[in-house]
């Protein structure tokens, strides 16, 4: 169990973090410059909050009220350094074993994330992707009570990132690793987390399972930071069981996602590019859309499409190419699953 | 028009008593005798020397730097032994830390041979601590870190407020502690001739209050 | 109780001294510590021992080297006989050449360690983005090595406020000339005037003080140099 | 027009790399440690080869035959390092200007790059992403000749990211500016690049149009650094103009991408993961296959279903669920459209 | 051309006097640069300026300020007479104090700025890897400030063997006791024995030769201390 509520005003920035989360692998996702790093540093005394409360299983680390202040060095957290942080002047095998001392942990660790014949090197002597896998290889080693990764896996080529993806989240269960990971890649958090907490300009916005606050991410800029791109505006027309059925400007009827929504309200459809379903079925949505744009991309192929004068982006699958019917200036037919279609709160 | 004195250490007051009787301007140059020496040597712009014993004026006058006919004592003084003020001892064997000029300093030159001729050389020499020159000698003894130092008795006037005068070395038990002065060849002869001539022609008395006499 | 005209003269031409050995150390040793800390060239071992052969010998015997040296039959004093048609011997520049070769050394190991702190690969960078060597120097090297080459200044102006035994043998003590504070100090202590030593002696200190802190607010006030 | 031919021994490294591209953008795509950042140093003249040739727009850098190492600040390079290599000691501005006395383009940059509030902050005071983009900006406010870029977008989040994408090929477009980029992210390699260049271990192996290059990597090793996972053998039993056929151990025949195969050789076939087709058309291969594991994920359902005792990875648009008949266990037809079916040569 | 015995025991002694020095400025000295570098507390300003002090008093000074404080009637002089029966002036530990008082603040200088140069970071990183403060500056500051620190060592040793006119004030020249190389060649030199002092300075400079050589081979070797 992870508690963090933090205040700290540095200069043109405020953090004002606060979260709770049960799960074992907790992602913090948010756009760049959000506070992310300046969270984990909070939670590893690092930095020093204005105020606030941290606590970790039980183990309070800070406390501004009951005026707890556990020192770094006894609140022992695996910190992987955004920047790595390696020491320059020890070789692999010293950095990773700097803060633990038994050598077979550091020598599977070194074997696990492929780094074993580096282990002579210096930090200097490294790629990228040598000093990331270094330096996570230095937090896990020193057994920490609490894992505390900043980008782990940013430096690392595909197959290597699902293959430490499975490593790391063995690890975590095995030892029952609590931990608090930043990552940019979506795919990443659904992948690892069991909670996803996004942030924006320091503050806590939402938070849920990564499914969950991803289909119903709740507030536009929730969804837009999670990487949903197409809004359409609509007022809800009709909210049952297991749907809200909206209408659009254009008068269109929509069935979508379902939702704590009321009838009149005026909402946003977010539109994922992945809702198109193939064929038609009882529940999907229909539409006659204009092609505007059609672009090969590698798994897919990604179709630019305007709905009532507003750009949308659909993805289909490469395998359905060539199709005549889906080029530029054309009307083509697309049947949207509502499943996939959250429906937003409009903002002020 | 200045005159460069060259001068040593030990007859510093007397000779910038002299400089006030001068009608022209002085510019002093204070060290031991030895190394003002070595500057002459080296083409330091000095017109007059002024040494603590004869050995630094021989070693120019070899050397051809010094206007021959111009070399003549100037002053004499005695060597005397000074213990610190609150001392209580009555004897130079008595202390156990005795100050004095190394062998270069004259001053130590002559303190050496008086302990050898009062053969107490023998008794003494492991209690001996050299001082580059006669001040630090007395400054030792000021500051109570060496029991007893032998000075000149122009030194022990000058330190007169935390020194006392335990006794004077006889007269035969050292050569005598006699300073010479010399005009400096390729230098301002005439001015210097006229500087020395001040020092020779001050009166006695006024010699006298610095701890000197005529030789 | 106040300054004599002599000591006061003996305070100002120490400052004299003392900020023209500065200024002289820091723009002869500055580039000479960047060659030692960056570049590899015969003999570097060699320069770097000799630099520091000043701080090692005893200060009169460097001053008697200088003498030797720079004296009117020394080999560079000759010289600039020939061309000047006067010594240095016994003027203020010799004090102020024994000072700087006092603090030589001290200042050179000092920044030549700071400049080897600096990350080599940030001079790299800097020659990507097109700029040569000396303006990744000036822009570069000497901003980040700041801390150590202003303790090296610092240093260099203590040990050259302080500097005795080689002003001594090359420049002499002549009242109202080359009576820098500390042969003032050692005059008056020869006299028997501890007082008047003590005063000289606080003022160096006040003078040093003073210094210190001048140029430790200087080198942090100016984030860029 | 970018040629380099470099040699270059490290202790334990070799690099040995060679290519030439005539495309504006030239990806290098190679796992961590393969010698990319080394490349671009060797480019750059931070790093001197033993020996090579390399050569700019008809501007030879570096030639060990003719005796030119042209210095690094005559090169006109604009380069992002990987770790950004930020001055600690000059502020977001002062990094930006540094190579560059135009102040507009340095403040257009700024604004593109949405840093511009971050003006007078060290670098310190930066976040991981923000330091990238000044990184970024910096090397562009240097009106380079050519463009080095070590995964410039690491760390930044997805809309961001995109944005930028757009933003930097405008820029290399308008300019015909030459870039060299390094990407661990496939899809940016296809968004970016108009040439990938593949390496290993020091080594170019393969080099062509990012589409071209995935569909056709021609080696098994090449394949498996673009992500393509799951390999069959089977033996080429038929050629034709725009498929190869090929037959499984287990007897089964496969329509797949053409390529220079000879009947009976020994090959692989790829699955790729998307190659799934929905519906079955003509020409797709039919497959009854046993699904082992469901994994619903963000824009897909990834099914892992066994081939012949092999696993398989298939990745099905998320608007198809729920869907009864894949469940663990259960037999499912799956359609596999044969242009998404690579051939590989079998290597010894 | 041979060493006297007179000679041959000022090289030795000077070696004891120098060695003994730099140890004590280092061990002193370190702790002390690394509290000013990174910590604030009260007065540290004061702290900083004080210790330059020795500097830029002429060693003359120095050493009858010392003279004061560890003579015989002295505040510091009179608690070790009392404790130990005897004092330490005219004894070759007064030369030690001298060279270290002397050497002290040229080593702290440095060696602060050596450590201000290491990057904070990496301080905290290993705080976060359970390491308190003290294992910290062993692991990572000592090592990352390595090459200034040695620099500073150097500076220290070299200064203290040329050490002269704060050694012969609180030291004596002392035969077989307190002659140190420099109150040795001081003494040929005044008594024109010029060839002596001049080998006695070859010694010195071959000593400083050998010692920063040796010095800096030690240091480079270890890589990690
Ligand atoms: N020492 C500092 N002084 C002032 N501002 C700072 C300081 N450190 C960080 N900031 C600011 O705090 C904000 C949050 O920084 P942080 O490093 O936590 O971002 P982040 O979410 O990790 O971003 P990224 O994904 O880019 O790494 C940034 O806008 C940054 O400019
Ligand atoms: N100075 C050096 N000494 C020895 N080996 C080095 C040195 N620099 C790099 N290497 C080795 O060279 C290889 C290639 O390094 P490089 O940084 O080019 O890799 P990369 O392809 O950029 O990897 P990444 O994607 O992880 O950044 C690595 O295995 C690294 O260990
Ligand atoms: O000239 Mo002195 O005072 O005997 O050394
Ligand atoms: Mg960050
Ligand atoms: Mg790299």
């Amino acid at each position: 169990m992870v508690e963090v509520r933090v205040k700290k005003r540095l200069p043109k920035f405020n953090l004002n973090v606060s979260f709770k989360s049960e799960g074992l692998v907790t992602v913090l996702f948010a756009p760049s410059g959000s506070g992310k790093s300046l969270t984990l540093n909070c939670v590893a005394g690092v930095v020093k909050p204005d105020s606030g409360h941290i606590e970790v299983n039980g183990k309070v680390f800070y406390s501004s009220e009951e005026g707890i202040n556990l020192k770094p060095q006894h609140r022992r957290v695996g910190f992987l350094f955004q920047d790595f942080a390696l020491f320059p002047h020890l070789n692999v095998w010293a950095n990773v074993t700097y803060g633990c001392r038994r050598r077979e942990l550091a020598n599977e660790l070194l074997k696990l994330l492929q780094i074993e014949h580096l282990k002579e090197k210096l930090p200097s002597q490294l790629s990228g992707g040598q000093k990331q896998r270094v330096a996570l290889a230095r937090a896990l080693a020193a057994e920490p009570e609490l894992l505390l990764l900043d980008e782990p896996f940013s430096a690392l080529h595909a197959g290597l990132k699902e293959e430490l993806h499975r490593e790391i989240l063995r690890i975590i269960r095995e030892f029952s690793l609590p931990t608090l990971l930043v990552t940019h890649d979506i795919d990443e958090a659904f992948e690892l987390g069991d909670q996803v907490v996004v942030m924006d300009g320091g503050k806590t916005l939402a938070q849920g399972e990564p499914r969950e606050i991803y289909l119903s991410p709740g507030s536009k800029r929730v969804a837009e930071i999670l990487g949903h791109r197409c809004f359409i505006e609509a007022t809800v027309c009709e909210v049952n069981g297991n749907q809200t059925v909206v209408k659009t400007a254009g008068g269109k009827r929509i069935k979508c996602r379902k939702g704590p929504f009321k009838r009149g309200e005026k909402v946003l459809v977010s539109v994922l590019p992945f809702s198109v379903a193939l064929n038609p079925a009882q529940e999907t949505n229909r539409l006659e859309l204009k092609v505007k744009e059609v672009k090969l991309r590698r798994g897919t192929t990604q179709v630019t499409a305007l709905f009532e004068g507003r750009e949308v982006e659909l993805h289909l699958p490469p395998s359905l190419l060539p199709n005549k019917l889906l080029e530029p200036g054309r009307v083509a037919t697309f049947y949207l699953s509502p499943q996939l279609l959250p429906v937003l709160k409009e903002e002020p | 028009k200045e005159v460069w004195v060259f001068c040593a250490m030990g007859m510093r007051d007397l000779a910038k008593d002299a400089a006030n009787h001068f009608k022209g301007r002085v510019v002093f140059n204070f060290s031991s005798s030895g190394r003002l020496a070595k500057q002459i040597e080296e083409g330091a712009s000095a017109d007059v020397y002024l040494s603590a014993n004869k050995r630094w004026v021989e070693y120019l006058k070899k050397k051809g730097l010094l206007v021959e006919s111009s070399i003549e004592p100037v002053a004499k003084t005695q060597l005397v032994v000074i213990v610190p003020k609150d001392s209580k001892i009555k004897s130079l064997k008595e202390a156990k830390t005795i100050a004095v000029g190394d062998k270069s300093a004259p001053v130590g030159r002559y303190a050496l041979e008086a302990l050898k001729n009062l053969k107490l050389y023998g008794e003494l020499k492991n209690r001996l601590v050299f001082a580059p020159n006669v001040r630090q000698v007395a400054v030792w003894v000021a500051t109570g870190n060496a029991d007893a130092g032998i000075v000149y008795l122009s030194d022990y006037l000058k330190f007169k407020k935390s020194v006392k005068l335990l006794k004077v070395l006889p007269e035969k038990s050292h050569s005598p502690a006699i300073f010479y002065g010399a005009a400096v060849k390729g230098g301002n002869v005439k001015e210097a001739e006229a500087f020395l001539n001040t020092l020779h022609s001050l009166p006695e008395r006024e010699m006298e209050r610095f701890g000197f006499r005529r030789p | 109780m106040g300054l004599d005209p002599l000591a006061l003269f003996s305070v100002k031409l120490s400052l004299k001294v003392a900020i023209s050995s500065t200024a002289i150390v820091t723009l002869l040793g500055t580039p000479l510590a960047y060659m030692l800390a960056t570049r590899d060239f015969p003999f570097k071992n060699a320069v770097d021992a000799l630099i520091t052969l000043p701080l090692v010998f005893p200060p009169t015997v460097t001053g008697y080297i200088l003498l030797l040296l720079l004296g009117r039959k020394g080999p560079i004093g000759e010289l600039l006989y020939t061309l000047f048609h006067k010594g240095i011997v016994f003027t203020w520049y010799a004090a102020v050449v024994a000072a700087a070769v006092a603090s030589f050394p001290i200042f050179v190991k000092s920044a030549r360690a700071a400049i080897e702190a600096v990350d080599k690969r940030l001079l790299t960078v800097s020659y990507t983005l097109g700029k040569g060597e000396v303006n990744t120097f000036f822009r570069i090297v000497l901003p980040l090595a700041k801390r150590g080459i202003v303790a090296a200044v610092i240093l260099s102006f203590a040990r050259a406020l302080g500097e005795f035994g080689a002003t001594l043998m090359l420049a002499g003590y002549i009242p109202f000339k080359t009576n820098t504070i500390p042969l003032e100090i050692y005059s008056s202590v020869s006299n028997g005037d501890f007082e008047r030593a003590n005063l000289l002696t606080a003022v160096t200190a006040a003078i040093a003080l003073v210094t210190i802190y001048a140029i430790n607010r200087l080198s942090n006030r100016s984030k860029q140099w």
